[in-house]
């Protein structure tokens, strides 16, 4: 009897350090697209908290922890990633699997910020961009999630498809503020 | 010659460089115009269009002389400035634009041409006999063009691209620009310091100011070391700001490795910044200028700013026998500062009649140089005066025409810089680029005591619009000279007076062309090409500008200026691009089952960014067509697995969902039955085609939409617009599921028996019939099944989560090859859809309607959906048009060919005859024939009829049947059975 | 006064004082049979043939600025005729044979450099595109030659065929597309107006323009009222705000294109190549440098001028299909604004006006468009009729839906063309 | 050039995708007439000044939002959810 074996999307291709900066994959657990039904803001954020502890992330923000944690995704959209969803939630908002759909990847170490500089078009200062902050935009030629996890951490997020390509730039990036010293 | 303590170099530290294959010492701290003055090299370049012998005639990247190569293969760099080229040991630089040599360049005959080479010679000549121009003329044109050249190899270095945030960016770090640093820092304010230069000081070390009683560069250390102590503070050298954009971006090169030959792995030889930033101060500082007059391009000659800087940063002078001509002050300071060091100053020549005496040199007062003489280097000049003229021996000329303040960057929006007539110079408009403050001499302001000033000022208002409060700072002490200047730009008289050096443009090119009517400062500009050379004209502008002024008797301000644009100092290629080399160009898509598509030897071919196998060869085939023939055969006969997860898949859920459907698709979804898709056509609001595809509805609020690969990103742009531009109304959500799944087709008579062996239950079709859809268990895993078809089999496109794709299409594989099946790929799947009529984006190309393609009646009249209004327009209906058909080779030639185009069987293959073209050919297995897919007009009311293919460009002229574009099963029996 | 090699000579031995304006400055006139509004590539060339074909020149040019001061003088000097569809196809293959005979014509040098323009390809899908077009242009009477892999290679040696993003699979030649001396365009027509009596007039700016009952009878300028029996549109930029003064809305929405030069180099790129996957075409000037464009800015703008995204995306095409390029350094880049249309094709016609006429719309292809522009246009000026290689660049055509050409299929959205 | 997003601020244009004015928001009847609908989908008043103009946050949030903004100047006077105008 056959059986399906799982692969995660960076599979063969990380961790990678360079320099201070390690490049690893994320095991997030389970990721859902979470958008509420008009008017349901408030019932969904309730929800959350009632079954999973967390509130609805506001605009740039994450909430919860690690492996369990809300990341703002757009309007009126955010990915309960970690724990499944509550069936309670469903009532209140279009939910919609994405476990398998993006590459999720943490960069950290001392440079991590000087490394994502070089991609991201994103005020990335500490003071501006703190811990629990996230925002959507681009790693270079990508559209991503970029969300503080740490001091010195990120996680980062891309389509599935372009792991490659996320490793590919990332490294470039890492190699070259390494060579500064 | 290097003068005894003088500069700001290691003296200890000995450093061998080669220019031209010769060997030379250098210091630690030299560019290579310091160092090959030092060694008594004034020969450094020639001009572009007579090939002059040049030597340096700046300290600073404006330099239009000393262009000279760097570096060997694919690491060569052309026309790098001597001037701010750091030694290094092993640095080999050579001269460029000269054959054979420098010192003897047979280019050099041009020269004597010059009578015949004036401004705009080439609009007036070249044009006789006619075919000489591409034959002949321009050849020899094109090859005197440039002056440095490529390696032609593919560059070996690496670049890199990076972002920068702060609340107040400097540029220039000189006394300006440190003081603006110091008190925005010393408030809290993130600040980022950027100068051009290897060491930050700027005139402060060229000049033997003192500011707070210590010499300038004392000082100036000082405040970098306090600024390089805070962590709020980034200081870039050899950091250019090169140009001022929109909202407070900034773009800036900085010079990583070029003053080494150092390349760590990895290591960026340059990087390309974009700053953003609150607020800025421009402290650039300004330039000097030449003066006109006969021969003034000689080696030798120099702006005496550049003297003062050889001498005081470099411990060099550029000549033993100095001579100084001017129209400022400076050239005093110029001869002070020469006499201290201990070089002999033959005389000084002020334009100016009043110009103050000296009891330590000689000055020549109301005096102009108006000749110089030397082969190679500058040997003597001679010095017009009331009394007559005179010839006085020098082996340097240090001149100055004033200051122009660097006003580039203000120029860079728009921004038109003012003449201000005390300083004779144009000053910039203030908020010409908006957040920017301008401090010191770029704003006319030339003593160190107003640099400092103004530095603490632009530093307080941007301080004050940050809402922070600006510390108390006292003002150090400085010396604060006015400047007085007498108007100087051309000295009259015979000869060739040089005004834009590298590109040979003389003060009788600009009066020529005021003759010839370019009175318009653009138009001399571009007539001459005054301003065009590697410096962008800041050496010589602002004197054409009044050259031009006078010979039409106008004043300089009425005159206007040309415009400054970026980049401030050129930027390589490289680094503006980095990143983009090879795979970095776009991301790369791979679906989960590519590595065993290339594990097999599928070619893969791009497809939206994503890679799909062309086709599956087999041992024994030794042509593409082979194997697409079996692989056709395989899914008409047997099975073919294929994998779709490219398609765009579009999850699409709440209330409204159905009445949304309705209204981006021309026909109904609203009705759809859950557990049943359906195949939908969407239109532009133009009324043209965007895309297509199957939607099924898995819920009574949940539907899963299909798009093109190629139009997933555009469809969804268009969803979200629809929904929050139009019907914010309606209660819907989109997500994109394309990643999530990994999707495979199973098509033939015996998918159903693959995959009754996988799934958990057993279909049939009463359960699954055509367009059924829904959840299964795969394995397993939680899945879902659609019966759908691209190639008119029987046939199921099957999803799993994606972290199972690799292994369902290993077990796919497998299963089909047990069967008699196996992989299709890209090219055999074009043939199925050939065989059905089914289009893609080759038929939906953006230029045709539904009409076009036969689905006209796909728009459904019972509501109004995007496009449909725009798709009734008079024009789009009527007679004439070219609509979708069949096409069947009938004649001797069965060969077709996408992209020829149709006519009359009888009428000549020319344009005005054109009725239609081919969109997609394949070769069918099945039907034993090759088959198009194209559009004439009014094809479908021509079945029957015979018309010619024509493909000029490959000599192809077919006869083809015009048939139904479904060419094979036509009731779609097997799509059912 | 005649150019030549010999009066080159002459004035060079003579200590070239006997060079003589090349055109006037005239006053404007009360009156004119017809004005054009607009001194620039369009504005000129429509001038020159109205006199030199039509034999009128009873006319003035009106410049608010300078003689070519508009997009004639900030392009990226490429001449081809390499269209695929009706109405396009026949104007730019007309406008070719112009640029053919121009320097004998005009007596002025602009460098037409018939180098050869290769468009490249990088799939089988483009390369049918490709054929489709290729076809097109020789059913026309032009010349394209598809060439494969291999050929390619051979020409373009350069090119990275070894790990570009988009591998290439050919390219469609056109050995009659090339470059000329932008500038010298504008001065070598302006040149000839002014020759056949067209009063050129500089630093003119109409400010409206008079109609009665439905018909044109002269212009408001900032240098007085001119009347005219007819009054041309030729604002190419400008179009929108120029038609408002005549109560005309336009298909037209102004975008900025950016370009960029480089220092001057010794010859390494004997051809104009276009990669459009990369949305990147070059070229080298006769004067060294690498002469290159992109994308527009996207953005609706009148500031001629762009910013930092669309000038990494060029330079990053560059670096991905001609790393060689790499050390070559932008010495100046700069924008023009073009009149984005909704099909990305032109539109030359008469208006609702009686007297009014309307040349607009030249998207970023308007350079090589300026003598087959002003040669049909004026033959529409003088005769009332469209000039049978002009028929199809109507204004109504959007209205209608009948005979939109669009070249690139992207539909109404302005700056997709 | 930067663009403030109302969910996200002010982020950098390459972020955003341009679509054109935001007369692309008042969609006309079906039976409007010819005149409405070439006003819609063709014309355009195309002013050199400030303008309103629809732009998608297509590297970022999603939204698509409407910004006025002086097409001579580029300043950017602000910016609105789309959803909000026809809401």
């Amino acid at each position: 009897m056959d059986n399906l074996i799982a692969k995660s999307p960076c599979d063969g291709l990380l961790p990678l350090t360079v320099g201070t900066v390690t490049l690893s994959e994320e095991d997030a657990g389970e990721v859902h697209s979470l958008a509420p039904f008009k008017g349901q803001d408030k019932a969904l954020s309730e929800a959350m908290k009632t079954a999973h502890g967390m509130a609805f992330p506001a605009a740039n923000r994450a909430t919860g922890k690690a492996g369990a944690r809300a990341v703002w995704f757009g309007p009126a959209q955010a990915m309960l990633m970690g724990p499944a969803p509550d069936a309670a939630l469903a009532d209140h908002a279009a939910i919609v699997d994405q476990s398998d759909a993006w590459a999720i990847v943490r960069l950290e170490g001392d440079a991590a910020e000087a490394v994502l500089a070089r991609l991201v078009p994103l005020d990335l200062r500490v003071a501006q961009f703190k811990r629990g902050h996230t925002a959507r935009s681009l790693l270079f030629h990508m559209t991503a999630s970029i969300t503080r996890v740490g001091e010195n951490a990120f996680q980062i997020m891309v389509f599935r498809s372009m792991a490659e390509s996320l490793v590919h730039d990332l490294k470039r990036a890492m190699e070259g503020v390494a060579a500064r010293g | 010659m290097r003068v005894a303590g003088k500069g700001l170099i290691d003296r200890t530290e000995t450093v061998p460089f080669v220019f031209d294959g010769v060997s030379y010492n250098g210091f630690r701290g030299d560019t290579l115009a310091s160092a090959l003055l030092a060694n008594d090299v004034r020969l450094m370049g020639r001009s572009f269009k007579y090939h002059r012998p040049r030597g340096v005639l700046t300290a600073g990247s404006e330099e239009p002389n000393a262009l000279v190569t760097v570096g060997e293969g694919g690491a060569q760099e052309p026309n790098m400035r001597a001037t701010m080229q750091e030694i290094y040991p092993g640095l080999a630089a050579r001269s460029q634009n000269r054959w054979p040599s420098l010192g003897f360049d047979l280019m050099g005959i041009n020269d004597l041409g010059a009578p015949f080479l004036g401004a705009g010679f080439y609009y007036k000549t070249f044009m006789w006999p006619k075919a000489f121009w591409e034959k002949v003329y321009e050849p020899i044109i094109r090859r005197a063009a440039g002056l440095g050249g490529l390696s032609g190899q593919d560059n070996t270095d690496k670049y890199e691209s990076a972002y920068a945030f702060c609340d107040l960016l400097v540029i220039g770090a000189g006394p300006a620009g440190l003081m603006a640093a110091l008190v925005a820092a010393r408030a809290g304010a993130d600040v980022i310091l950027a100068d051009e230069n290897a060491r930050m000081g700027g005139r402060l070390l060229a000049e033997t100011y003192e500011v707070d009683g210590k010499p300038g560069h004392v000082w100036a250390d000082e405040v970098l070391a306090e600024l390089r102590g805070m962590d709020n503070v980034r200081l870039m050298t050899r950091t250019t700001v090169a140009g001022a954009y929109d909202q407070g971006t900034y773009a800036a090169l900085e010079r990583v490795l070029h003053h080494t030959d150092r390349r760590p792995n990895g290591a960026p030889l340059e990087t390309y910044w974009r700053i953003v930033a609150k607020r800025s101060v421009l402290a650039a500082g300004a330039l000097e200028r030449p003066v006109a007059f006969r021969d003034n391009d000689r080696p030798g000659i120099m702006t005496a700013g550049a003297v003062r800087t050889y001498l005081n940063r470099w411990g060099v002078s550029p000549g033993r026998n100095v001579t100084i001509f001017g129209n400022t002050d400076d050239i005093h300071r110029t001869a002070r500062d020469l006499l201290e060091a201990g070089v002999h100053v033959a005389a000084v020549i002020d334009s100016r009649h009043d110009a103050p005496l000296s009891d330590d040199y000689q000055v020549l007062r109301g005096a102009q140089v108006c000749g110089s003489a030397g082969r190679k280097g500058l040997e003597s000049i001679t010095v017009r005066r009331a009394s007559g003229e005179e010839k006085i021996h020098t082996d340097c000329l240090a001149m100055t025409g004033g200051w122009n303040p660097s006003v580039h960057l203000t120029c860079h929006m728009n921004g038109r810089p003012t003449w201000q007539r005390d300083i004779a110079a144009f000053v910039p408009r203030p908020d010409a680029v908006p957040g920017m403050e301008t401090a010191g001499a770029c704003n006319g302001s030339f003593s160190t005591d107003a640099c400092l000033r103004e530095g603490i000022a632009a530093a307080e208002a941007a301080l004050d619009d940050l809402g922070m409060k600006a510390p108390k700072t006292t003002v150090p002490q400085a010396e604060d000279t006015p400047y007085e200047i007498a108007q100087l730009w051309a000295v009259p008289g015979k000869g060739r007076a040089w005004l834009d050096f590298q590109n040979d443009v003389t003060v009788k090119d600009v009066k020529q062309a005021a003759t010839e009517n370019f009175r318009s400062v653009e138009h001399m500009k571009r007539y001459t090409t005054q301003g065009m050379a590697t410096d962008q004209g800041k050496n010589s502008n602002v004197a054409a500008l009044a050259v031009l002024a006078d010979a039409t008797g106008r004043g300089i301000s009425e005159t206007g200026t040309t415009t400054f644009r970026p980049p401030y100092s050129p930027m390589a290629i490289a680094a503006l691009g980095a990143g983009a080399e090879g795979a970095g160009f776009k991301p790369q898509r791979f679906t989960t089952s590519h590595k065993a598509a290339v594990a097999r030897n599928a070619p893969m071919v791009e497809a939206g960014l994503w890679y799909r196998p062309s086709y599956f060869p087999q041992a024994g085939e030794t042509t593409w067509r082979q194997s697409c023939d079996r692989e056709v055969n395989m899914v008409r006969q047997a099975v073919g697995i294929c994998d779709v997860s490219p398609l765009g898949k579009i999850d699409i859920q709440g209330p409204d969902a159905g009445a949304f459907l309705d209204f981006v698709y021309t026909n109904m979804f609203s009705t759809l039955k859950v557990g049943r898709a359906r195949y939908g056509l969407m239109l532009r609001e133009d009324g043209f085609v965007m895309d297509d595809g199957t939607t099924a509805r898995l819920g009574e609020t949940h539907y899963v939409m299909t798009t093109t690969t190629a139009g997933a990103g555009d469809v969804m742009k268009h969803l979200e617009f629809v929904h929050q531009g139009l019907r914010p109304d309606l209660d819907v959500s989109f997500t994109s599921v394309t990643e999530q799944w990994a999707q495979f087709a199973v098509a033939g008579p015996k998918s159903r028996e693959l995959l009754n062996d996988l799934l958990d239950m057993q279909l049939d079709d009463e359960s699954w019939p055509f367009m059924a859809c829904g959840p299964v268990s795969v394995l397993g895993v939680a899945g879902r099944l659609f019966r759908i078809s691209f190639s008119g089999e029987h046939a199921y496109e099957i999803a799993v989560p994606a972290r199972y794709g690799a292994s369902l299409y290993d077990i796919l594989t497998k299963r089909a090859e047990v069967l008699g099946g196996g992989l299709y790929g890209m090219e055999a799947l074009g043939v199925l859809r050939i065989e059905k009529g089914f289009i893609t984006h080759s038929e939906i190309h953006g230029r045709t309607t539904a009409y076009d393609i036969g689905m006209g009646r796909m728009v459904s009249q019972k509501k109004d959906c995007i496009g449909k209004t725009m798709s009734q327009r008079e024009g789009l209906e009527e007679p004439g048009r070219e609509r979708l058909v069949g096409l069947k080779p009938i004649g001797e030639s069965k060969q077709l060919l996408a992209g020829a185009h149709l006519y009359k069987e009888e009428a000549e293959p020319v344009r005005t005859n054109d009725q239609g073209y081919l969109t997609s050919v394949g070769y069918s297995p099945t039907l034993e024939t090759m088959l198009g897919l194209g559009f004439l007009a009014d094809g479908p009311d021509r079945y029957g009829e015979v018309v010619k293919m024509v493909d000029h460009l490959r000599g192809v002229t077919t006869l083809c049947e015009v048939v139904n574009p479904v060419f094979f099963d036509p009731d779609g029996g097997r799509v059912r059975g | 006064m005649r150019f030549s090699g010999f009066r080159v000579l002459k004035e060079g031995l003579t200590g070239n004082k006997g060079w003589t304006p090349h055109w006037r400055d005239p006053e404007p006139k009360s009156e004119y049979d017809i004005v054009i509004i607009g001194g620039g590539g369009h504005g000129l060339s429509t001038a020159y043939y109205l006199a030199k074909e039509h034999g009128l020149t009873n006319i003035a040019v009106l410049e608010k600025g300078y003689i070519g001061g508009g997009n004639i003088g900030r392009n990226t000097t490429i001449v081809r005729a390499n269209y695929f569809l009706q109405g396009n196809s026949e104007f730019y293959s007309h406008s070719l044979k112009l640029w053919e005979g121009l320097e004998e014509d005009l007596n002025y040098n602009v460098m037409h450099s018939q180098r050869g323009i290769i468009n490249l390809f990088h799939s089988d899908g483009q390369r049918d595109a490709a054929a489709r077009r290729g076809n097109m242009m020789i059913s026309q009477g032009d010349d394209a030659i598809l060439l494969g892999r291999d050929e390619l290679r051979e020409m373009l040696p350069y090119l990275n065929y070894d790990d570009l993003r988009f591998p290439l699979y050919g390219g469609l030649y056109h050995p009659r597309g090339g470059t000329a001396r932008h500038d010298a365009v504008a001065w070598g027509y302006a040149r000839g107006a002014d020759q056949r009596g067209v009063d050129l007039i500089q630093n003119c700016e109409v400010t409206g323009i008079d109609i009665e009952n439905g018909v044109v009878r002269g212009v408001q300028t900032s240098r007085g009222a001119i009347r005219a029996k007819k009054v041309a549109m030729v604002v190419a930029g400008r179009s929108g705000q120029v038609a408002a003064m005549a109560g005309m809305r336009l298909p037209i929405e102004s975008h900025v294109l950016q370009a960029f030069v480089t220092e001057g180099l010794k010859p390494c790129i004997d051809h104009v190549v276009t990669f459009g996957m990369g949305h990147f075409y070059i070229s080298q000037s006769d004067k060294g440098g690498l002469v290159f464009g992109g994308d527009l800015d996207f953005y609706a703008s009148y500031a001629a001028r762009g910013n930092l995204p669309t000038v990494e995306s060029v330079m990053e095409a560059g670096m991905a299909l001609m790393p060689m390029i790499g050390k070559a350094r932008v010495l100046r880049s700069w924008g023009g604004i073009m009149d984005m249309t909704p099909d990305g094709s032109p539109i030359i016609d008469k208006t609702g006006v009686e007297g009014l006429y309307l040349n607009c719309g030249w998207n970023y292809g308007g350079f090589k468009a300026v003598p087959g522009s002003g040669n049909v246009f004026a033959h529409l000026i003088a005769t009332g009729r469209y000039h049978e290689n002009a028929t199809g660049l109507r204004l109504d055509r959007f209205r209608t839906g009948r005979g939109i050409i669009d070249e690139e299929g992207k539909g109404s959205q302005h700056n997709l063309h | 050039m930067r663009i403030t997003c109302p969910h996200c601020g002010e982020r950098d244009r390459r972020e955003f995708y341009y679509r054109g004015a935001a007369v692309d928001l008042d969609r006309p009847a079906p039976d409007a007439g010819a005149e409405a609908w070439d006003n819609f989908v063709y014309l355009r008043e195309n002013p050199a000044g400030v303008t309103r103009e629809l732009w998608y946050h297509e590297g970022g949030c999603g939204a698509w939002i409407v910004v006025t903004r002086n097409t001579v100047t580029h300043e950017i006077q602000g910016s609105q959810l789309a959803s909000e105008v026809n809401a």
